[in-house]
């Protein structure tokens, strides 16, 4: 590094990395203690559920020095341990100590996508503290590998500085504790908000997270039901670009290209693969590997314009699926009314995608107005919201009154994209970007979604209504009667109470609806009023979906009629209170 | 001096009692009804903007054949027909009562009988679906609005209100002008040497008019319409052009609004096109309009684009297709400016009635 | 019957002369400094809000001793300067040949001069200047606002206008209301039979007074100050308390805006601090309180954020600090509620008059 | 790629930047032309700048087939070349075939930072249409290399196709020509802002663009001045991490930590050094190499607390420089005004920077209204201008109306952030990170510059202040001396034309300012409106440097002359038709 001539040099990608670590979200101290616990979390996530494990995630950020008055930043031991299968011993050091060496290079939906947050972790450690790191893994063989290790940055290598072979001790898992320059007080919200969005989308793993300042968070499963694990894929005929069609034809041990069709490509048969060639004129018997460049240029823009592929299938994805989904914004969301709407597959670019969303609606947790959830193959996204295509929708693409939600409903919105690429705009992994297919799929789900809430709310509404009506009569033809007296000068009153006993339902739905010049006379009696503000206590609460199951099977008068006599006690009280008001003046007159 | 018939007091008690009759039939109906065990229901023109029409004989706008039924059945409805029940109710009180009450006083008279406005606007809405209903203006019922416009000039009148009846007062012994309320409206028209009526838009005017003895110097009764006229001051100037036959002149702003005011004279609203005797037809818009600007030099500001989006709007109004009307309204869209009427100022106080006036009244006759 | 002194006659033609006398001063002084090469100024009492003070003596706002020199030679002076010299000019016709002038007029009659007002607040601020140079009010010079308020009941006036000289009127023979404009306001008060004067704030109030026949039942004067009173109704009220000696009571809404038309009326308004003879120090504003709210069970709105504001601003005024000024404004900011003059409606038309009009004019006695 | 148990890889560099191109800027086929055509343009001008040479660069882009109704997105064919010092063949295919491999790894401003750009984009080709690119490169022995290659992306490095060496015939530089995939309809008009704009930052450039309509855009150079190239650099005390420590001791040749400070460090003396490590208690004559991790920390702790170190020197950054960037700007927003204010050398966690900013007000090239041109070690940043620094500064910070400036006045704000490494917060390279270290700079350099701009106006503005003047007063002064005269009812009007010829700087500025209650009737008055609309003929104009200075010698008095001459006849003609009008209404009554 001392002076020296214009020249040049190559460097390694964890030296690229180390140099420009603001790119992977490792930018400052709050920032990056952040990234570093949730790229630690989102590994063990992935690797339980890939096993089929239920996950139990444990999370303790602790600092370094035990002296408390120390300002951040500061030193930080962060731990992530997990109860997946374990990491080969032989991989071990590699899979956290190599930039560009992992296990998610694949066509299959994980959380990881660039295959280094753990790396990265580790590294920011070092930079920073250069510490090791500590790694632990026990595979079920009744033994647990325990490595202490550093990166050799400029070699993108592991060094590993202490192995020790100890009994597992039923034991089974990954854990990793790295010390790095952190700061929590800035970063605490954020991961907090992090967690409890994790929790919503996977109900079915504890998490334990115990803070910097020794506070426990516990994120309870709820359910045992886990998402079925996605399968690797091959890669669809139209995610193919020239380069990786040559890979494949260098790769290849068909003997013709017919073959080579079938066993390089997602859900391409013998049929397809034959009408394919067919129309993009190539021989069905040629070798793959005499192919020339620009007939592989040309088979890729064939590929490109032929209509008659399957659509990708879902086996490689791995939606979180409705009832899951339900359990998790019932927990954490405990909302009045749930609806989920998940769309079949569709695919973009070839690759394949699952939209699913969840409204959640009411209840005390949700705060007035809209709340949107991101997430994306079951990452929550925290950042960036006002570039985000779900946001973007609920903005400018939904008519909020057509569903007949007003705007300071608490109304929680979660979307989830699950794929095997999902389209982020940055490595942070915050937003999605727009792609159209996926902005269609996201709007059916969330206009299925809203529907079912309007539903919902006109249900409750027109039960409301029938109350109302009642209450309203009851308010109104005395008044009618009193005054028509008066005017035919008749003594005594009409018969007015017969039409309060008649059957409700006879309301003349024939008139025509008041058009009058200007503003039309308000439609809402204002004796509507009292009963909402009464609404908090007398509505029924639909908590639990099997509540609100209950609910709609049983006959929905019983509850009606309950309601009834309230609101007319509610209503008599009132009129009474106008007497006495009247008769305070005549008094003092 | 023309010598006025006096039928006015006649047709007015013979309204009166024809409006307390059709208040108790309204009632006896609904007593049926609901004696039977019948909802009982109103109905009356819709005064839908598709209802409206222009009549090309009475030239104002009209309510066409669609009418609307309110029913206290439908649970939208027995709110604005409770409503409406208890206005016939308190109406029939006023009239029977010789009482005035403001378009207010109704808003909060309602209290006292369990009936809830949510607002003024709300129970004013009422008044004019019982208006509808009866076909008969509010004054009529004894409302009046708040607004007030002004009146000065030789006219002798006679009171019709309680405590007054029979008392005359001559219009001309107050120089400040007198308020056109209840009193002066249900008042009987006597006697007048004017030979004309002028409207003016501004009270600033009105004071100049009378300064300058305009009342003397064109023999003419001086109306002050305070901006867009209420009805009381339509009425008025309806009952001076029919009962004394009295030729009504208008003088307005320089702008889109005030041509509309002095349309509004003339023909009539929107707003009221389900009640009659509130137009002159015969009266004459004089000015100021758009071509007195560039014709007087006049100080004038660029209109706004709200007024000149009223223009296009009132360019497809049927009463504004010939005439000055269309052809003022063209001048203002091309000048895109207004001049008001104390613009003449700037040639010195007087000049509006020196010269500007005398030449315009000469104009109209061409009209 | 009280027999008015007429002093005011003599006092009002004094005034006349010895405003010509000082424009001719004002003109000579400046005619001899142009004449000899000086730039002219003037020097009038500064406005600043700085220099308005609290006179405990007159309770009224006046300003103190600060004063504001405008110079022509300034450069950001000369056209104020040069505006406020004709304004002057005008004015001295106007007083010399008995017209009257809007301030509206005002600013386009100084058009005809080469006078550019920006706008008509502009010419209004110069009017002041003029008023706080001449220590006289703008009605001094004929100059008078637009709006208008009115009054009706038993007293007889002679009017001293141009044409109308000696003529004499009697205040209750229209019961709609005179306004209240520069003849009434030029008038002499010649003889009354009334005993008292109640000041209103609203014409559907006022109107509802004359139909109830509080001029008779009370012995009463009723003026309509149309909201906050022009200056043209306080000098009215004013005169009626001096000259005919006659107590003024004021009702008004029952909000912060309501108590502080009856306190400009009572002690002035600091937008007048150049000037007295605008307020009557012995009224008494007698509702509506904010205690009359609860204890009449009003039906009653809630406060806006800007009255509220406004009630902590008057805190500080020295003019509240004491009194039912003070106890009504504490209650005022307890309940943020608010009630209308029509709110009595509640209890029937008649209620305000009948029950609690005479209970305030009796609790009145110990204020 | 056929179906396979999970397990571990590796891929290489360019394999991770293949399958994330998004991160580079190659999203989509209008953003990657954009791209490529930046990232060689910026290449090239960084050879250029570095050898001193002047820069003439050009740039084409043609369809690749010449049928032209084919619609984008289609395959282009862009060329890149200059007339740098070439690059030495035996780099020159690892130069432009590996990823991390590159000549910008290095303590040195220069416009490329990640040492990938070129590489990118012959990736980028090379996937959408598998055709090798070819490069050319003299370094002025008189040959010239042409070489035809495609890069392997799984083994990170270059296959060389065809090599030939020629006859340089004079020629010297590199020359790049990549055939891609496309959408020029969509990315026109970036390219030409960004050679606009890089017109403006480096006005000694010649640039030739033609684009694939075959129009061609000529951005001329207008000055032979060059900012001088930057030196390499050490790190500054304050920059330095644990793992960089660790480096430098590992690297090591000498003796003692007092050298070793001196040798690595930049800006460390022998001085500075001895009293450094007295102050952090560490042995001056300890040997580098001994030193332990633990002790490596705790150094790079009191490196970071030590007080005393020199701010480092900017010989290792290039600044535009306030004559260059006047030229830039003059050159293509011809304004009537132009301040430069550049700020001395400062550094943000050890890393140095300038700032440059200039700002441009009035001509016929700027709209109305704030246009922000920001450049970034003299790169025109493009996109995300709401996320910047500068953009925040002067939407939040600057009280435009203490700088007297109109928010619809037409002006340009020209911001130029130059340092070893420009916090950029993306790969794409488009908008700055908020250090506060850069954000007190570039507020301390808005604020001068704007102060420069005020002055000016204000000059401008007292100028027309004397010619007012006599205009008010031959205004105001007759009109006071009718009213006057009438008033006092004298016969003849007073002498008051003696008061138009005295001094008018005479004035009493010791009256009263006007304080009425309410608003204050207005200070301007309205004869201010004529001279204004009159602005646009009368004004002086300042469009060159030169040209201003010269007005700044004159005697000031002497312009003033004629114009208050004009400003007399403008004055009459006003006042005769005032009087004909009122006549016209004489005649009519």
């Amino acid at each position: 590094m001392s002076k020296k001539q214009v020249s040049f040099s190559e460097i390694s990608p964890s030296e690229f990395f180390y140099r420009n670590r603001d790119l992977a979200g490792f930018s400052n101290p709050s920032r990056s203690l952040y990234s570093a616990m949730r790229e630690l979390v989102e590994n063990s996530l992935d690797a339980c559920e890939m096993a089929g494990i239920l996950p139990d995630i444990f999370i303790r950020i602790t600092p370094l020095d035990s002296d408390e008055s120390k300002q951040d930043p500061k030193p930080y031991v962060l731990r992530v341990q997990d109860n997946g299968p374990g990491i080969d011993p032989k991989n071990l050091s590699y899979a956290f100590g190599r930039v560009f060496y992992g296990s998610k290079f694949k066509l299959r939906q994980a959380r990881g996508m660039f295959g280094m947050g753990g790396t990265m972790s580790i590294l920011y450690g070092q930079i920073t503290t250069n510490r090791p790191v500590k790694l632990m893994s026990a595979i079920g063989d009744g033994k647990a590998v325990q490595i202490q290790m550093m990166i050799d940055i400029r070699k993108n290598a592991p060094i590993v500085m202490d192995k020790q072979v100890v009994p597992a001790e039923g034991i089974s898992g990954t854990s990793v504790e790295v010390t790095m320059e952190g700061d929590y007080f800035r970063a605490a919200s954020k991961i907090q908000e992090y967690l409890r969005q994790t929790a919503v989308i996977t109900p079915y793993a504890n998490l334990v997270f115990i803070d910097a300042l020794g506070r426990q968070f516990f994120y309870e499963r709820v359910t045992k039901e886990m998402p079925v694990p996605p399968d690797e894929t091959l890669p669809h005929p139209y995610g193919i670009d020239v380069e990786a069609l040559r890979r494949l034809l260098q790769d290849s041990e068909e003997a013709t290209l017919l073959k080579f069709m079938q066993q390089n490509f997602h859900r391409v048969g013998e049929n397809t693969a034959r009408r394919f060639l067919e129309f993009s004129g190539f021989n069905a018997n040629m070798n793959p590997k005499s192919m020339e460049t620009l007939q592989a240029v040309s088979l890729v823009e064939a590929l490109h314009k032929y209509d008659n592929f399957l659509k990708p299938d879902a086996s490689c994805l791995s939606p979180i699926g409705k009832d899951i989904l339900k359990k998790g914004i019932e927990k954490e969301l405990k909302p009045e009314f749930i609806a989920i709407s998940v769309r079949p597959p569709s695919a973009y670019s070839g690759f394949p995608f699952i939209v699913e969303v969840g409204i959640a609606y009411g209840g005390k947790v949700l705060p007035q107005g809209l709340s949107l959830l991101r997430f994306a193959n079951r990452i929550p996204l925290l950042y960036d919201e006002g570039s985000d295509i779900s946001f973007k929708i609920l903005d400018q693409d939904i008519d909020w009154r057509h569903y007949k939600v007003r705007t300071e409903a608490p109304l929680g919105v979660i979307t989830h994209v699950c794929s095997t690429k999902v389209p982020y705009k940055t490595v942070g992994k915050e937003y999605l970007a727009d792609r159209p297919e996926i902005e269609r799929e996201l709007k059916n789900a969330l206009r299925d979604a809203l529907r079912q809430l309007q539903t919902y709310l006109s249900r409750q509404g027109s039960m409301a209504a029938v109350q109302r009506k009642i209450g309203i009569y009851s308010k109104y033809l005395p008044l009618i009667a009193q005054f028509v007296t008066d005017l035919s000068g008749a003594k005594n009153l009409p018969k007015y109470q017969q039409l309060l006993d008649s059957d409700s339902d006879g309301e003349d739905k024939t008139a025509e609806p008041i058009d009058p010049v200007g503003k039309p006379p308000s439609d809402e009696p204002p004796a509507v009023k009292a009963p909402a503000a009464k609404k908090k206590t007398t509505k029924p609460k639909a908590k639990t979906t099997a509540a609100t199951k209950k609910k709609k099977d049983a006959p929905p008068v019983e509850t009606i009629k309950v309601e009834e006599k309230k609101k007319a006690q509610v209503e008599k009280k009132e009129v009474k209170q106008d007497e006495k008001q009247q008769t305070t003046f005549e008094d003092f007159g | 001096m023309k010598n006025n018939k006096r039928h006015s007091k006649i047709s007015a008690s013979v309204r009166k009692e024809e409006l307390l009759k059709a208040l108790q039939e309204m009632g006896d109906s609904m007593y049926e009804k609901l004696d039977k065990g019948v909802f009982p229901e109103v109905v009356f023109p819709s005064r839908s903007v598709r209802n409206i029409v222009y009549d090309e004989k009475l030239l104002q706008y009209v309510l066409g054949d669609s009418r609307v039924k309110r029913s206290s059945q439908n649970i939208k409805h027995i709110r604005p027909f409770t409503q409406l029940v208890w206005l016939a109710f308190f109406a029939n009180q006023l009239v029977r009562q010789g009482k005035t009450s403001t378009l207010r006083d109704v808003y909060y008279s309602a209290q006292a009988y369990n009936i809830d406005f949510k607002d003024q606007p709300e129970s004013d809405d009422i008044i004019t679906d019982l208006e509808a209903t009866l076909c008969r203006a509010r004054e009529d019922f004894s409302i009046y609005p708040e607004e007030r416009s002004a009146i000065f000039g030789d006219l002798t009148i006679e009171y019709t209100v309680k405590g007054y009846e029979g008392r005359k007062l001559n219009l001309d012994s107050h120089p400040d002008g007198y308020l056109i309320g209840p009193s002066l409206s249900s008042a009987e028209l006597v006697e007048t040497s004017a030979e004309m009526v002028i409207a003016v838009e501004k009270g600033g005017l009105f004071s100049r008019f009378v300064e300058e003895k305009v009342h003397e110097k064109y023999k003419a009764i001086i109306i002050d319409t305070a901006g867009q006229p209420p009805r009381s001051t339509r009425y008025m100037l309806k009952r001076l052009n029919r009962e004394l036959s009295l030729p009504v002149y208008i003088l307005t702003d320089g702008d889109v609004y005030g041509e509309h005011i002095a349309m509004v004279i003339v023909s009539g609203s929107a707003n009221a096109a389900h009640l009659r005797d509130l137009t002159v037809p015969t009266a004459k818009w004089i000015g100021v309009w758009g071509s007195d600007i560039t014709k007087y030099k006049l100080p004038s500001d660029p209109m706004n684009e709200q007024a000149i989006k009223r223009i296009y709007e009132l360019r497809k109004d049927p009463r504004y297709r010939k005439g000055i009307w269309q052809k003022e309204l063209e001048v203002f869209l091309k000048l895109k400016r207004k001049s008001e009427l104390e613009a003449f100022a700037k040639y010195g106080l007087t000049a509006i009635v020196d010269k500007y006036l005398p030449e315009k009244l000469e104009y109209a006759k061409s009209l």
